[in-house]
């Protein structure tokens, strides 16, 4: 177990030196809901309305923005052939890059988001719910994206093929992230985001696992 | 005759479907035989150009 | 059975077989089309409820059904490719993935002309279009998986991989969409099939549906056959390339 | 003398393509195979299948101890120290022996809080050579090396120093298997790709 964390912190570490850590996916996540208000319009009560589905996609998005690299960078200097023949199982390793992307990509989000929801005029009162609704969600994002960059590894403009591919598959965890964001924190949405998280810790781990072998091949 | 072809009223909405069914329908079925064909004449030169060297 | 799945040892066997198959379907589709369309549209009465528009669902619900069965089959072919590495499997899988994503684009373009004069309008976010909506992204995103990995072999399997992860996804998708739907569900929507279908509209559907199936299985032999094709065509070209370099390489 | 690694009959087949075919030999501890041959023959294929990289055409390979790799790209992470490279890739495969002795003997003992970035393609493979050099000798946690062309862009001195760490690694009964063209300082049994149905 000690490689595995070892993996974790060398991929935090490196997210931290690599390209201004997590500023990058705040920045982009803030920028992203700043455009909704110039879309939609600045109609308070209708962006409150929204809020908690905005920030969801937003959230989504950014994720979606930084898988990208998961397995690429291993992949170009010839990491990811080390790490297929290291005694740490495969699915462990994808576990561990899987909970170093949520730290450094999406917990920065969750963080922020007390900071920005005034940006969609977002009542204080559900603030609790969108964030746990968060917690309990974007792991999955996080699990069937390192699926879509596994698949994607090695491919050039993968980036684009990683987003069709994954972006479908999110639809379940958005659907129940943002209505569990408005609800009570043990409603059905919320449950439910659960199970959907949970079924992706077991399964996305193998798949993801299988993909990379064949990338590699 | 031209009654029918107004289907009640709804004319256009009843002829698009079919008429989308069947240009997608006939694109499909264009599309899998030109591309069968296609490989089918790249194979044909492909072999004639192998057998064309051993013969040289 | 070789490891590899690039050796197409023996299709021989389903070239034949699906030569000598092909003519025979083809005629039968033809003829269970035609007959299909006479009833759907000469034959059959209008429906006493939706009066025209019901023919609307002789090609709406036979597309719709194969966007579904169409991926089912691909994911079949896709389990079958990676457990036991038969090329022909992943080449039926390519080849059934640009037919089912038509079909899918059918069922919602027909899903839409349909829904406007029942429901006012071309798109209600209803639960079963909506599904099918993300059912046709998922087969946008495994052909174009196809399209950018070079090597044959990995990107049978990598899409294979997809195909799957896609088809575990699909049932929880609709349940969401499904759920979804009844939060922000308009009471008054009356649902795409209507009460219990009258014999009278049940032939034509059967019979449509059934020509569609044949047209699919048809067009799905066919570009398997091309696909086959396509792969000895690359490597009589790969001979070739290589003959030449050798050949290059000695004389002189 | 046990049989570290058992190969027999292997095949390889790229795309359309059959590489070779009906490669097959043994090694003993302390011995060493270098794979010769044109570009293109399947040198490197060969190398990854046995390191379980890539899926053999056809062939039985059977080795009860553990492999190290190396291939064309040297595995470092540029934002990452010289030092913590090292330590990284040791510790994940358990590796023994001082990593500062490792850095020195390679010529790397001068800079190791240097970013890997700033290293020279020369540079970086030493610092290659020194992670293998944590993985000495038979019982080592990693006795089978296999090594792509392990010679390129190493000076005179560093391809000395090369020769040394094989010599040292076959002494106390290491396998080396290297695919090379310019040959190693080692003997070693030699089997040359290219001619399709071969194998020593």
């Amino acid at each position: 177990m000690r490689a595995f964390w070892a993996l974790v912190a060398r991929d935090i570490k490196l997210a931290g030196r690599l390209g201004g850590g997590p500023f990058v996916g705040l920045g982009f996540f803030i920028i992203v809901v700043t455009m909704v208000p110039f879309g939609v319009g600045a109609d308070l009560p209708l962006l409150s309305r929204i809020g908690p589905g905005v920030l969801w996609v937003a959230v989504l998005l950014a994720t979606l923005l930084s898988l990208d690299r998961l397995f690429q960078a291993d992949f170009e200097d010839g990491s990811l052939d080390l790490f297929l023949m290291s005694p740490l199982p495969v699915e462990m390793q994808v576990l561990a890059k899987c909970l170093a992307h949520w730290i450094t990509n999406t917990v920065p989000l969750i963080i922020a988001m007390p900071a920005v929801a005034f940006l969609v005029n977002l009542e204080t009162g559900i603030m609790l719910p969108l964030i746990v609704s968060l917690l309990v969600g974007t792991p999955s994002l996080s699990l069937i994206g390192a699926l879509g960059a596994a698949l994607t590894v090695g491919v050039r403009r993968g980036g684009l093929v990683l987003s069709l591919i994954v972006l479908p598959l999110y639809v379940p965890a958005l659907i129940f992230g943002a209505a569990a964001g408005t609800g009570d924190l043990m409603g059905t949405p919320m449950l439910f985001l659960g199970a959907f998280s949970l079924a992706s810790l077991a399964l996305a781990p193998f798949a993801a696992a299988a993909a990379l072998r064949i990338s590699v091949s | 005759m031209a009654e029918y072809f107004a289907m009640g009223g709804y004319a256009n909405f009843v002829w698009p479907a079919y008429g989308i069914t069947a240009l997608v329908t006939l694109g499909l079925i264009v599309w899998s035989v030109r591309g069968h064909r296609a490989v089918k004449t790249r194979i044909a030169a492909l072999e004639a150009r192998a057998n064309g060297a051993e013969g040289s | 059975m070789a490891k590899s799945i690039q050796r197409f040892a023996n299709p021989a066997r389903f070239m034949a077989l699906s030569g000598a198959v092909l003519p025979w379907a083809a005629a039968a589709t033809a003829l269970t089309l035609s007959i299909g369309l006479y009833l759907a549209l000469i034959a059959s009465p209008p429906d006493y409820q939706q009066g025209e528009t019901v023919r609307m669902m002789y090609v709406h619900v036979p597309s719709a059904w194969l966007a579904s069965a169409g991926y089912a089959s691909m994911a079949l072919a896709c389990a079958v490719g990676l457990i036991w590495r038969h090329p022909l499997a992943f080449a039926s899988a390519k080849a059934m993935a640009p037919l089912g994503a038509a079909f899918t684009f059918l069922a919602l373009v027909t899903g839409a002309l349909w829904g406007k004069p029942m429901w006012g309008a071309y798109w209600v976010w209803d639960a079963r279009l909506t599904s099918v909506l993300v059912l046709f992204f998922i087969y946008l995103g495994y052909i174009a998986l196809w399209e950018v990995i070079e090597d044959f072999g990995r990107a049978a399997r990598a899409t294979s991989v997809f195909c799957l992860a896609g088809a575990v996804n699909l049932p929880v998708i609709r349940f969401s969409v499904d759920w979804w739907n009844t939060l922000h569900q308009p009471a008054s929507v009356a649902r795409l099939d209507g009460p219990a279908i009258h014999s009278s509209i049940l032939t034509p559907l059967l019979v449509m549906a059934l020509g569609f199936t044949l047209l699919f299985v048809v067009l799905t032999l066919v570009r398997t056959r091309t696909e086959i094709m396509e792969r000895r065509a690359a490597s009589l070209e790969m001979q070739q390339a290589q003959a030449g370099m050798i050949v290059g390489a000695h004389n002189g | 003398m046990t049989a570290l690694l058992e190969v027999s009959d292997l095949a390889c087949q790229r795309g359309t393509r059959r590489l070779f075919d009906g490669v097959s030999f043994t090694l003993g501890g302390g011995e060493a195979l270098v794979i010769t041959g044109p570009n293109g023959t399947g040198k490197s294929s060969l190398l990854r299948i046995l390191a379980g990289l890539l899926e053999e055409e056809a062939g039985e390979i059977s080795h009860d101890d553990e492999m190290l790799y190396l291939g064309h790209l040297d595995a470092l992470k540029p934002q990452m120290s010289v030092m913590e490279n090292l330590r990284f890739w040791v510790s994940l495969f358990g590796g023994t022996g001082d990593l500062d002795a490792a850095l020195e003997r390679f010529g790397l003992g001068h800079i190791p809080d240097l970013t890997a970035g700033v290293l020279s393609a020369g540079q970086r493979r030493r610092l290659t050579l020194a992670r293998f050099s944590c993985f000495l000798g038979g019982d080592s946690a990693r006795p089978i090396w296999l090594m792509d062309e392990p010679d390129s862009a190493l000076d005179d001195a560093g391809r000395a120093l090369l020769d040394d760490l094989l010599k040292e690694h076959l002494a106390r009964g290491g396998v080396v298997l290297a695919a090379t063209h310019r040959g190693l300082g080692i003997e070693a049994a030699e089997l040359r790709m290219g001619e399709l149905g071969m194998g020593s």
